[in-house]
């Protein structure tokens, strides 16, 4: 078990459970007051899980969370704060409306729940309902809704009670592009506002970069990365951080400036580093011809176009072996070499545009 | 304020208070006779109102025996009579009130051509009885075993409405019943008397109870029930005085 | 609603549960026209003036309504504790729930007798103490009713708990709402089909209970005597008269199931 | 399960709750403990091995597995009729099919009789051309505890299914699933503990209905004397025995119950 | 109503459906055989509803479908074809799971009611479950899987039954990036072998751009444009749809040159146009300086800096009045003018850089 630094403001959790036998989730996260952090990981790898911890949907098999100095979930004493004392607001990944409550009611809930009066409840809920763009169907049943209006209610229904934590479990996946970048902003300046931890689960690395402090890149049930959105971004330490970012990451071990990949050796512009080093490429920094190249670029080697992608305004394209990589190119250029699946090019790639840091895939 | 709805045991007492109240327990067969001599007996006794509690002979023992606060029993039967008294929830001594004969019904127009006793032998019909625990059936079989007639029973009923209920709809072809019952059933039912040397009497016992409430309005009742003008409202309605 | 659909899935029903379903209402038809065929029609406004009916049907309308009310105060806890709640003995408390369903009434009426009696097991010290008797009392038959009917409602509510998923209820407590606040705020509404159906069952099982009422609280018009006494009774003296109290009670029922189901659903 | 989670919505039940429940508990319990207190143990055996009570527990085991039976097949599909489908007049159909519920027993048993009986509405030229007579034989029990019992299930089974949300439905046949399909592999499971529930009660109401079976099918023993039968009987001549056969019920419809309930449920 | 082309192979759909007084639906598409059509609209737009059309699920108001000659509903003759007899493989938005059905079964729920044998029905769905990647959860219920694994499963479940018509919506907004990557490739091949027609609805342009043949953009119940992923993104017609390609869409009037968009005149470089256009420009096409710049850039006015923003490796900022425009720039640039929300700027932009199109917002 990690230890964990207990700081008396904000959210500390070292969270252990057992969801089956080939999944256990095991996580340390330590949120101070004011900051948000940011869960990034695959399907599966245990994000809603941490999350319901925290909201103490689900209970401990070990480890501990506080949260500003009380303990809300403790199996080794028994301590379990219910979560409805937890003041968290979260919005789950399934939204979970209530079916038989309209709207209003669903966004009033909470503030209902926390004793406060109805008219001013229903006041401040329609504050929210306005917020999120949602005027004049507060008398709709959400089966009346269509997905992004249910997650904008889900959105509104946990912001609406002012909680102490802020728990969001996907929030903007269903939301179209121009709702999403409103509502990030939203969202963004309402956590300025906001003194209390949050934490924030997505798969979209533009909103986890957008938002969060810190980022926590979990997988299979553990963290295996941990930074700010600069350090995931040009310095990922696996497959999954490199796929978020965009990068190539490849593994190999460096000795007098050529890193040993198995299949292909790169050459690198640091000869001092040896042993287990990931090295990092951009797919702009890459080259392609459909000659062997002559010129400055040190790495070369011919291979076939696996795969061609348009994203947004740029073509990507996947190379095949002996070192799949993926490469950017321009419109006019993927023209002009008439790239297609299965065309056979060279590609190259300068010592120095490949980032070196210690490490192995964890 | 609410003790004035309630009297002293609790239980809801309706009736303006003042008046006495007297609970009689009567058998089911004497349900629509003791209709009749209650609102008799009322409007000669205007200060006391008679409440009556119908159900089987048993079942009204049963109540007793378990501390209902009841003032008279009237009983179906001497047996049920005899337990109130040997657990001692009888006041003086049960008197007889009331006779009852044996009839045969049988369904409107007699379609089986039912004569007598001996019919209930034959197997071709339908034939019902009272189960023997209850006094239709032990008498029945009683009448039946004098004649040497062994029945031929299709069904066993446990009570005389069932029984009834039968053959009025056909379902059975002949019963053996009270004349008491077949008198007051409705024109479905057609009854078939027993010689008298056929026949067995039921006796109808009556009694004030130890728990009674209003005991002297209780006996006033229980006089009148025995009362010569009781018992021609009781021939009325088809008894025998004992 | 101007808006609503035509119901897809309901759209076409398929044929062998048509022909099952009219088999299943043949059942309760035919035997109803059967009654339908012999009721007195001409004399049953009379019957219905008559003061033993009227008292019959207070006291009916009362005491099924009581103990419709008093099953769903306490009954409706008891089946949220059998569905959610963790103890010990839980299987024995549940089929102690569902005995009064199997016990003959008379017997269930007798069981009464033996507890709450004056003489009983807790109604003797309790008469000697406050002098309280329950039989033969309004009391009485509201107790009857509600013992007989109560594991209705009981069992009803608790399938229904098992079918709702519980993470409505876990999204309700995260935005802090009480255990108390859920239950009435989420879990009742979301299961009020089938409470309503329940309370239906109860109602009508309390509304014509029988033989616990006469073997426990008597059969003293006015007082403790309800229409279903009072069919018997009538029974006994005046064959039409019971077939026109029965009329009554089905109209009355008519008139409360209806009330009670097809204002609430949908 | 080695990782089910301590659920947390049941972590603590609302004291309220649980007074209430328990106060439920207690009317159960309570004459439940009068019974026991007079149940002659030492004469049980015996009577347990009569052959009066032997013949009417196959009776009442056959005839209330046989009325449960039919129920489902008649009356779950009823019940999703008046849940799914349009027709005119369902709310009649509704009110009808709780009539025996309220109907007194003694009734309803006569309506059956006017209806099913030899001179019956559909039971005369029934039995003319048939020769087959419903009262006084085993069908004709059957089909009394059919008749009071079957209203149970189908309103569970109706307010569960007004509960489901029909969208899951919809799937299915967007899957390809035929209607029966759907209802037989989406819906019938969804509301499994609903169903189950209904079941329960619709057994325990035929295992211990009485009057309707007296007056219908009479009361022979060893063809149409069930149990309750047998304590009513047992009731005028024998109150000891009595008790001992309705605790020979209870008994058996713990065995059933729970084996009807703690199975399939969860 | 519009008229429909009636082609006797593929779906041919003119859906007229009232959902609410406020929202009615109003939609023309056709889709010819082994060709995919992507809906992309806001939420709220009318996308679900017009997919539970087509699937049978909820019957239309007025218009037709007609499927391969085949009427599959008609209001106007009363014509409606079951969903069962569809044969529609749909990917629903909340993925309605069957929750007392193992993943397997879920799976294999559509072989099975095709009366497939249950070996045969499973061996196929095992197959399936492989190819998303949940090997060994065969026997767990949907509430035991993660967000991501459930929306695997309803795709398995839609795709298993080789269906003659395609229906998805949003079948990839839970997945990660890497999955949705692979799924997406999975998708794009099984679509090239499927020759039914195929509906993906979506609000990732990516998505859309990648596996659609045609787009339809459709906001407030009404196609607002069709296209080609090059014709939405180069074109855009509606501020929507400029959101999705990351355009700046301006309405004005053109005369002699110059745009008149009320507020600040934009210099073109078409002298002919003349009434309504919509003008388009590119974020990176925009410069900004500190001073007002002198030089080749007609266009220039002075504005604050209202919003900044990192996309993935690239700087967004927004500004503020008089007219409002995207701008992306370099990290850079960034950091040399010290660009945060306030920074007075001066906006610069060549003529040549705007699009102009005859027309107005629709
Ligand atoms: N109730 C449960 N029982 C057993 N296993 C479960 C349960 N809920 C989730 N799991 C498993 O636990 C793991 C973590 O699930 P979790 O929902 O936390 O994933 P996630 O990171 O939120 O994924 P996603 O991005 O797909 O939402 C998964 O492998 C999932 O299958
Ligand atoms: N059952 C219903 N009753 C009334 N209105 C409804 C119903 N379902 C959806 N609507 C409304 O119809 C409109 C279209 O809904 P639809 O679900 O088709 O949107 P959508 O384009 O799929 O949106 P999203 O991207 O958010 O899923 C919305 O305004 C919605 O509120
Ligand atoms: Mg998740
Ligand atoms: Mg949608």
């Amino acid at each position: 078990m990690v230890a964990v630094v207990l700081t008396s403001q904000g959210l500390t959790a070292d969270v252990v459970v057992h969801r089956s036998e080939n999944f256990r989730l095991e996580l340390c996260l330590s949120i101070p007051s004011g900051k948000t952090v940011a869960l990034l990981g695959p399907n599966g790898s245990g994000k809603s899980t941490a999350l319901a911890a925290i909201a103490g949907l689900i209970s401990l098999d070990s480890g501990r969370i506080l949260f500003n100095g009380v303990t809300l979930d403790d199996p080794a004493t028994g301590a379990f704060v219910p979560p409805e004392r937890r003041k968290a607001g979260v919005v789950f990944q399934n939204y979970l409306l209530f079916p038989h409550l309209s709207v209003l009611d669903n966004v009033a809930f909470g503030l209902r729940s926390r004793r406060i009066a109805r008219g001013e409840a229903n006041t401040r809920a329609r504050e929210w309902i306005e917020r999120i763009g949602l005027t004049g169907m507060e008398n709709r049943k959400p089966a009346d809704l269509s997905g992004g209006q249910s997650q904008r209610v889900a959105i509104a229904r946990a912001l609406a009670i002012t909680p102490d934590l802020l728990l969001l479990d996907e929030p903007l996946s269903a939301l179209d592009i121009s709702t999403r970048s409103e509502l990030r902003h939203m969202l963004k300046e309402h956590l300025t506002n906001f003194d209390g931890p949050r934490l924030l689960i997505t798969h979209d690395p533009t909103e986890a970069f957008l938002l969060a402090d810190e980022i926590h890149v979990i997988e299979d049930g553990t963290v295996t990365q941990v930074g700010n959105a600069d350090e995931i971004r040009l310095r990922p330490r696996t497959q999954y951080a490199a796929d978020l970012a965009g990068f190539n990451l490849i593994m190999g071990t460096a000795r007098s400036g050529i890193v040993d990949t198995g299949v292909q050796p790169l050459y690198i512009a640091n000869n001092e580093i040896a042993g287990p080093v990931l090295a990092t490429i951009h797919p702009t920094a890459i080259s392609l011809y459909l000659e062997p190249p002559k010129g400055s670029p040190r790495n070369s080697w011919s291979t076939t176009v696996y795969r061609v992608e348009r994203f947004e305004n740029r073509i990507r394209l996947s190379t095949g072996p002996p070192l799949p990589v993926t490469v950017e190119v321009t419109e006019q250029a993927k023209t002009e070499l008439g790239l297609k699946p299965g065309t056979q090019i060279w590609v190259a790639l300068k010592a120095t545009e490949i980032g070196i840091q210690p490490g192995r895939f964890s | 304020e609410s003790s004035s709805e309630y009297d002293s045991t609790g239980s809801f007492a309706p009736t303006p208070s003042g008046e006495d109240q007297v609970l009689v327990s009567a058998a089911t067969s004497l349900t629509a006779v003791f209709a009749e001599l209650s609102s008799e007996f009322e409007s000669a006794n205007p200060g006391i109102d008679v409440v009556l509690n119908f159900a089987g002979s048993t079942a009204l023992r049963e109540q007793i025996l378990e501390g209902a606060p009841i003032d008279v029993f009237a009983s179906a039967d001497r047996s049920n009579m005899q337990r109130a008294v040997e657990s001692g929830e009888v006041e003086g001594r049960p008197e007889i009130f009331a006779r009852n004969v044996l009839q045969i019904a049988v369904s409107a127009g007699n379609p089986a051509d039912v004569t007598g006793l001996d019919d209930f032998a034959r197997s071709e019909l339908l034939i019902g009885l009272c189960i023997s625990t209850v006094p239709c059936g032990e008498l029945a079989r009683e009448a039946l075993a004098k004649e040497g007639v062994t029945p031929s029973i299709d069904s066993v009923e446990p009570n005389v409405r069932a029984l009834l209920t039968k053959v009025e709809a056909g379902e059975l072809d002949a019963g053996i019943t009270y004349l008491t019952d077949v008198l007051f059933a409705s024109d479905a039912i057609e009854g078939i008397d027993l010689p008298s040397g056929q026949n067995v009497i039921a006796e109808y016992p009556i009694a004030v109870l130890t728990n009674a409430r209003s005991p002297a309005a209780a006996a006033m009742f229980m006089k009148f029930v025995l009362s010569g003008e009781a018992q021609s409202i009781l021939h009325e309605y088809g008894f025998i005085s004992p | 609603m101007p808006f609503q659909q035509r119901s897809i899935t309901t759209g076409r029903s398929p044929i062998l549960l048509v022909v099952l379903g009219l088999t299943g209402l043949t059942f309760f038809v035919v035997p109803l026209l059967g009654l339908l065929w012999r009721v007195p029609w001409k004399r049953t406004p009379d019957l219905l003036t008559s003061q033993m009916v009227l008292d019959a049907l207070r006291l009916s309308v009362i005491a099924s309504l009581a103990a419709t009310a008093i099953s769903c105060v306490i009954g409706v806890p008891l089946a949220w504790l059998l569905a959610r709640a963790e103890f010990p003995g839980k299987a024995i408390v549940r089929s102690i729930v569902t005995l009064p369903l199997v016990l003959p009434p008379v017997v269930g009426g007798t069981a009464l007798l033996f507890a709450l009696g004056r003489r009983g097991l807790v109604g003797g010290p309790l008469n000697q103490v406050t002098g309280l008797l329950m039989p033969f009392s309004l009391w009485g038959v509201i107790l009857a009713a509600t013992f007989v009917a109560m594991p209705f409602l009981v069992i009803t509510v608790e399938g229904a708990l098992h079918n709702l998923d519980e993470k409505h209820e876990r999204a309700a407590a995260s935005l802090g709402a009480s255990r108390w606040m859920v239950i009435r705020r989420i879990t009742v509404p979301m299961i009020a089909p089938s409470l309503i159906a329940g309370l239906a069952l109860t109602w009508a099982r309390a509304f014509g209970e029988f033989g616990a009422t006469v073997t426990f609280a008597g059969n003293l018009q006015g007082r403790t005597q309800t229409l279903p006494l009072a069919v018997f009774v009538a029974l006994e003296s005046d064959r039409d008269a019971a077939v026109a109290i029965s009329m009554i009670m089905v109209f009355v029922s008519l008139i409360v199931l209806i009330a009670l189901r097809d204002r609430w659903w949908r």
